[in-house]
């Protein structure tokens, strides 16, 4: 049977690994989107673990809303990026550096 | 080891390493498509947690419509291969550390002493008509009834920010269509009779 | 007393009258304005003559006191009153201000409204420090001065001047914001404002030493004392002459009126522990700044040092009260000490001030002041050159002159607390003479060399009653003082009797 | 009693206010008969106080103007005390003083700034009667400070020569040196017998000292405060009365125009120091220390600048010189107690040194102002009269009996010679061999200028003649003075004591000295050259003053300014403007500049730091549970 730990060590891994790639990225926004999904899946699928081992619904509900809100995020992100795009004619992150003090 | 742990292997190994591929790809095409696959694999996870509802769901609209949008975007937006990983390969060892640093730290607190748990608890198996559907349904419009709906309007909220921002309908260079316009004309400017069709 | 509100007219008709004044504005009828300021500081003389004479000497309490209720919620009210320390500041204050206008009288040609708006507010607001017995007017009046003086420095000075007066304007309000954090903690004491209830309001030791030292960074940067010192000699050289006479006749007095109406008798305890670090202060304030103005090559540089090693001497009067008093029982050389301290800012004022009219008229004419442009003014200017030596006589603390009084009763009573302290003060004698006289040889006497000197234009008439009034204030101080001393006798004993009683 | 005394003060201040403000309207003669009449008339009233207290014996008078100034415990007067020394030295400064301003309307016919010397002079007349009538420590102080004010505008009066305005400022600057000692004294004074008037402090001196009180200066040592004072009040005199360390003043005075020399460096301000002490000899008695100290300072004072002035060239420079010596004289009696011997000397010093002074000053006229004696020579045919006042002067000065000099001078001897205190014997052995160098170096200078032969050139030989009455007239009153008082003070024993003169070792040691200068100067005037090539060395000492001068300047002078350039570069513009004032407004400046660098602007940083931070409050977290 999938014991709870061993779940809770893949979400842990999936998380981190979300988040170098947030954090390493060298390339474009695109990855850092791609990446936020990545951390918001992770989180969900900690919830079903423990709705399922706890076996309380509520854990599942949330996920249920996490879900909505990640959908509107990522499309808002995506906007934002091709405003970017538009504006800067280039999402590469190193060249986005306008908040330079 | 069971058939199940197996299939749980499996699907998480399927999910890491599609993660790390999303990460590492250079071209944000293989990125997204290691995403989907990433999703797919989680969705089998939950499947096999008894969330099939939300499993499938998940499958729908991430896999649906995020990726697709996704993809679409980084097709209307034709970014060509990244130049380089250079930056990556720099930071490689730096970020492995971190990534031990993070996972160790979750584990030591996730650790099932912390919760209160017995130290391993043990899933309750559903009785065979137990439909997570139903269960989820009766729970949502009763008690969240009142956050369904906000999640409804977060949604509506998303769509009209996503249009407002990227549609830039009064662009000067682009060439657009005024319907109006085109709807007053009359006969005479657009018919013209010609006596002899066919002759010439 | 009479119920003639005469301090409140002293402080708000030279306020109402700078009013005036910038309303009318532009240089186009300048003489009616300076007239206008003539007469106000005139008639501001007319009511210091009635207080002088209306003044009682014999009591120690406030007189021409005024109480109105201004911020009733937290007890704050609008309270004025004189004693005999704050009665010869008023009074120097309004004679000061008018030798000012008189000397400035051509020398500003534009913006003359404003220049002589910026005096008159000062007179005020001054007169309003001296006279307030509220701590929240005082603080008020305290702040509210500074500006005019930074427009003055700033507008009318010489080519550093932005950076002196934003210098001189940090410095200031830096010590006194700290100030006013002393002061809202005695309020929550003592209840109200007032000065008297904080007079006799119980404070422990560390209290007592916390509130000195708040005061003391305010009051210290306006004496100056040694290490807060730097300030005034680039305000000095910067600011126009009419600015640094009353810099130097007025503002420096604040920091030492300070110290005699708060510190002294709100922490007795406080004052008493520090002592020594007031004396050694005052000591260095003394030796190492008369031994800098030796080497100054400018006019109102050296004079600015001097007048610190002056203020020093003030200081070291005030604070050597409990070093005496821990030689000898009777109070008699430790009120002869204060009462010293209180003669040499009368006289530090008037002999100073005329030395700056002095240089800013040079300055006015040649506008150097480089000490090493001038030679053999005394030829081209006898008269001129007398008044001059008139004043550096005093500033150098000969007998006979209003500068010797203060040095003579502060050396005299330093002996009774320790050889040593006399001898460093007695330094000043040598020192003074050192750099006043060898500024005066080079400036006055020796052949005439440079031709600009040649053709100095003659003093005008209006300078020359400014230098007259003062001149005369000098030496009829120096000759007959004993008209003065009979006004500190009375508070000056009563401060003595309150700041040597223990608060624990 | 009060109409005399401001019968004595007043007209000359007023003089010299008239003369000195009024000076261009009213004129030269007219400023010049006010001030001459201003000073006549105090002369007139003080010969009348010198009657009364003299020859009646009038009790001492102490009399209070106004009260100048009370506070704290101590009331400040303007007052007056008036006995048998104020008396003479009344006498004394009036008269000369009388005599000086007749002289100067000749010696400063010709000179652009002639009102405002007579102001000047009669207001120095004013402040030493101030001095001198004082009858307390603060007006003595007052006329202290007066006197060197005036004599630092008078050293300083021709203030376009560069060497006038140095030797003024140095004057004044020497003379501030010593009132700090002054100022201190009276502290002291202050401070023991909590009054500053002369009566009560003298009368309570002898009570007070019984009772042994002690200072500590330094740690651990215990100093008699009587002591203490006496000495500070001395360094007051010493500074005043050109005693050794402090005399450096004295010759660089000699810038000032000759009139002035007479009245200050000869007859009065300089006297002013010995004045006080002798004024002060109650509370001198009770230390014998101090007596001590003031002897040898004395002693030495009047050898070593006796035997500088043997080498000087200038007139004027060598009568300087010998003015500090006979003031080393003068206070070598005050140190041996004998104050009326000092008072007695310094009377008749007053008449042959201004004698000197003057008929140099005429000298020096007469050769157009010629200062230098090696120009001089054979001015005898010319000036007989100028030849004969100072050969009067001279012999009175080297001691010759029937000259008043004579008897003061042997009296001070006498009494050095009896005296028991430490020192005593160096100081006698000091003045007799100062007495030897008394008469060779004014004979020298005697000789010099009116025997041997003329070197002027022959062109301006036949124009030097006598100067107007208002030169000489005063030139013959002193003279008869120089010879008239010896005698009229010792009215009882002066022949016996001359005739005894003849035993005794000075008469001879003058004589000697008189002989020894005939001969150098007159039989063989190549003996001094030879003698100065031999002892090179010693010949270089003397000219360079035993190195007083450059120890001064070097040291204080350049020392000072050295130090004060260090402390106002160092401490002053670096360490505080720089460094404080300055520095913390850099110092913000460049806080806000590392902080701008946290800012990069991508957007991965910020995440970096976000994960840092929640990181750290995990790790925190975890260490707290």
């Amino acid at each position: 049977m999938i014991t709870l730990n061993s779940a809770l060590i893949v979400t842990a891994i999936l998380f981190s690994l979300s988040l170098i790639g947030l954090v390493l990225n060298r390339h474009n926004l695109i990855v850092l989107l791609m990446c936020v999904e990545l951390m918001l899946l992770a989180v969900n699928t900690n919830f079903i673990i423990f709705s399922h081992f706890l076996n309380d619904l509520a854990g599942q509900v949330f996920v249920f809303f996490i879900l909505a809100v990640a959908a509107a995020e990522a499309a808002i992100g995506l906007a934002i990026l091709i405003l970017i795009f538009r504006k800067q004619k280039t999402i590469n992150v190193s060249e986005l550096n306008t908040l330079k003090g | 080891m069971t058939l199940l742990q197996f299939i749980f292997y499996v699907f998480s190994a399927l999910m890491l390493l599609s993660a790390v591929g999303t990460i590492i790809s250079r071209n944000p095409v293989h990125g997204a498509l290691f995403l989907v696959v990433c999703f797919v694999a989680s969705a089998g996870i939950w499947l096999m947690l008894q969330a099939e509802f939300l499993g499938l769901v998940l499958v729908l609209v991430y896999v649906g419509a995020v990726m697709t949008l996704f993809l679409f975007v980084v097709m209307m937006l034709n970014l060509d291969k990244l130049p380089s990983r250079a930056g990556f390969k720099k930071y490689w060892p730096f970020g492995i550390l971190i990534l031990l640093l993070l996972v160790g730290l979750m584990i030591y607190v996730v650790a099932p002493s912390h919760l209160s748990l017995a130290s391993n608890a043990i899933a309750i198996p559903h009785p065979a008509d137990y439909s997570n559907v139903q269960a989820l349904g009766a729970v949502i419009y009763t008690q969240y009834v009142y956050a369904f709906e906000i999640a409804a309007v977060i949604l509506l909220v998303a769509i009209i920010a996503a249009i407002s921002l990227a549609f830039h309908a009064f662009h000067q260079d682009t060439k657009r269509q005024n319907i109006s316009k085109q709807v007053q004309t009359t006969a005479a400017e657009r018919l013209r009779l010609v006596k002899n069709m066919g002759k010439e | 007393m009479t119920h003639f509100p005469i301090l409140s007219l002293l402080i708000w008709l030279p306020i109402l009258a700078a009013i005036v004044v910038l309303i009318i504005g532009d240089d186009a009828h300048a003489n009616k304005i300076r007239v206008l300021t003539l007469v106000t500081t005139l008639l501001s003389l007319v009511l210091c003559a009635v207080l002088w004479a209306q003044f009682s000497l014999t009591t120690y309490q406030f007189q021409f006191v005024e109480n109105l209720s201004w911020i009733p919620a937290y007890n704050i009210n609008y309270a004025l009153g004189i004693d005999g320390i704050s009665l010869p500041m008023v009074v120097l204050t309004v004679i000061t201000t008018l030798t000012v206008i008189l000397a400035s009288w051509h020398v500003v040609q534009k913006h003359v409204a404003q220049y002589l708006a910026t005096f008159l507010l000062m007179q005020g607001m001054v007169i309003g420090v001296f006279c307030a017995t509220d701590t929240i007017l005082f603080y008020m009046f305290w702040e509210a001065m500074l500006i005019p003086i930074y427009i003055n420095i700033g507008m009318w000075g010489a080519e550093r001047r932005v950076y002196a007066s934003i210098k001189f304007f940090i410095y200031t309000f830096a010590g006194s914001v700290v100030m006013l954090v002393a002061i809202l903690y005695l309020r929550a004491h003592a209840g109200s404002f007032a000065i008297l209830d904080f007079y006799n309001l119980r404070l422990t030791q560390g209290e007592q030493d916390l509130i000195f030292i708040a005061f003391l960074l305010a009051f210290s940067v306006k004496v100056p004392m040694w290490p807060v010192h730097t300030w005034l000699p680039d305000a000095h050289t910067e600011a126009p002459a009419g600015g640094s006479v009353v810099l130097a006749a007025l503002m420096l007095k604040l920091g030492i009126y300070g110290f005699m109406r708060f510190s002294l008798p709100i922490t007795p305890d406080a004052s008493h522990a520090l002592s020594w670090l007031m004396i050694a202060l005052a000591l260095i304030a003394i030796v190492y700044i008369g031994l800098v103005a030796i080497v100054q090559t400018d006019m109102k540089r050296l004079i600015a040092y001097s007048s610190i090693a002056h203020m020093g001497f003030a200081v070291l009067g005030t604070f050597m009260v409990y070093l005496i008093m821990s030689n000898v029982a009777n109070t008699g050389y430790a009120q002869m000490s204060l009462e010293g301290a209180m003669v040499q800012m009368v006289s530090h004022a008037f002999s100073t001030g005329a030395l700056f009219i002095g240089v800013g008229i040079l300055y006015a004419r040649i506008h150097s002041r480089l000490i090493s442009d001038y030679s053999g003014v005394a030829r081209v200017l006898p008269v001129f050159a007398v008044f001059m030596m008139i004043f550096s006589l005093s500033n150098v603390g000969m007998p006979g002159t209003s500068g010797f009084i203060g040095e003579f009763f502060v050396i005299l009573s330093a002996f009774k607390a320790n050889f040593w302290i006399a001898f460093l003060a007695a330094l000043t004698l040598i020192l003074g003479a050192a750099y006043t006289l060898w500024m005066y040889k080079r400036v006055f006497f020796g052949k005439v060399t440079s031709e600009a000197v040649a053709n100095l234009k003659p003093i005008e008439p209006a300078e020359f009653i400014a230098l007259a009034i003062l001149a005369f204030f000098v030496i009829f101080i120096g000759v007959y003082p004993q008209p003065l001393l009979n006004v500190f006798h009375a508070s000056i004993g009563h401060l003595l009797d309150i700041s040597l009683v223990s608060k624990l | 009693m009060q109409l005399l005394l401001t019968a004595i003060l007043l007209p000359p201040l007023l003089g010299a206010i008239l003369a000195g403000i009024f000076g261009t309207i009213i004129g030269r003669v007219a400023s010049h008969r006010v001030t001459v009449l201003g000073v006549l008339i105090s002369f007139i009233c003080s010969c009348i106080i010198f009657k009364n207290f003299i020859l009646d014996h009038q009790s001492t008078q102490n009399i209070i103007a106004y009260t100048w100034g009370t506070s704290g415990a101590f009331q400040f007067n303007v007052g007056f005390l008036i006995d048998n020394l104020t008396a003479t030295m009344l006498m004394v400064v009036t008269s000369v003083s009388l005599l000086v301003h007749v002289y100067s309307i000749g010696y400063m016919r010709g000179d652009a700034g002639y009102q405002r010397f007579f102001s000047y002079i009669s207001l120095f007349t004013f402040a030493m009667l101030m001095l001198i009538t004082a009858n307390n420590f603060f007006q003595l102080f007052f006329g202290w400070e007066a006197v060197g004010l005036v004599s630092y505008l008078l050293i300083g009066f021709w203030f376009t020569r560069e060497p006038a305005n140095f030797g003024s400022l140095k004057a004044f600057i020497v003379n501030r040196v010593s009132d700090v000692g002054f100022i201190l004294g009276i502290g002291g004074v202050i401070t023991l017998f909590g009054t500053v008037d002369f009566l009560p402090v003298l009368a309570q001196a002898p009570k007070v000292a019984a009772s042994l009180p002690t200072i500590s200066l330094f740690a651990g040592t215990s100093w008699s405060i009587i002591t203490v004072i006496c000495i500070l009040l001395f360094i007051g005199a010493m500074g005043k009365s050109a005693q050794m360390p402090l005399h450096i003043w004295l010759p660089e005075s000699m810038e000032g125009p000759t009139p002035i020399s007479a009245l200050i460096h000869a007859a009065t301000m300089v006297t002013a120091g010995v004045y006080m002490v002798a004024r002060l000899s109650p509370l001198y008695e009770l230390s014998a220390s101090a007596l001590t100290f003031i002897l040898v300072i004395g002693a030495t004072t009047a050898l070593f600048t006796g035997i500088l002035g043997v080498v000087q060239n200038d007139i004027k420079r060598v009568i300087a010189y010998s003015t500090l010596s006979q003031l080393g004289y003068m206070v070598a009696a005050l140190g041996a107690s004998a104050f009326a011997a000092g008072i007695f000397h310094l009377v008749t010093h007053a008449a042959f040194k201004a004698l000197l002074f003057l008929a140099a000053g005429s000298v020096i006229l007469a050769l157009h102002h010629e200062q230098d004696m090696r120009k001089m020579g054979g001015l005898r045919r010319y000036l007989p009269l100028t030849y004969s006042c100072f050969l009067v002067g001279a012999l009175a000065l080297a001691a010759i009996p029937p000259f008043s000099g004579f008897y003061s001078k042997d009296a001070i001897i006498e009494a050095v010679h009896l005296s028991t205190i430490h020192g005593a014997s160096y100081a006698y052995v000091a003045l007799m061999i100062g007495v030897f160098v008394t008469a060779l170096y004014i004979f020298r200078a005697f000789f010099m200028t009116f025997h041997g032969s003329c070197s002027a050139n022959s062109a301006s030989q036949d124009n030097i003649r006598e100067n107007g009455w208002v030169i000489w007239l005063p030139l013959v009153i002193l003279a008869i003075a120089s010879i008239t008082i010896g005698m009229i003070v010792k009215h009882a024993d002066a022949l016996q004591l001359a005739l005894h003169a003849f035993t005794s070792l000075p008469f001879w040691l003058a004589i000697a000295g008189i002989v020894t200068a005939w001969f150098c100067y007159v039989i063989r005037p190549a003996i001094p050259a030879m003698l100065a090539n031999k002892f090179s060395w010693l010949y270089y000492i003397l000219i360079k003053k035993y190195g007083f001068d450059d120890f001064n300047q070097i040291v204080f002078v350049r020392g000072t300014r050295a130090l004060a350039q260090l402390l106002y570069n160092y401490g002053d513009q670096r360490l505080i403007d720089d460094g404080l004032v300055n520095g913390s407004g850099r110092l913000i400046q460049w806080i806000s500049a590392t902080l701008k660098r946290l800012q990069t602007g991508y957007i991965y940083n910020y995440a970096l730091a976000m994960i840092i931070g929640v990181l750290a409050l995990v790790l925190w977290q975890m260490l707290i549970a």
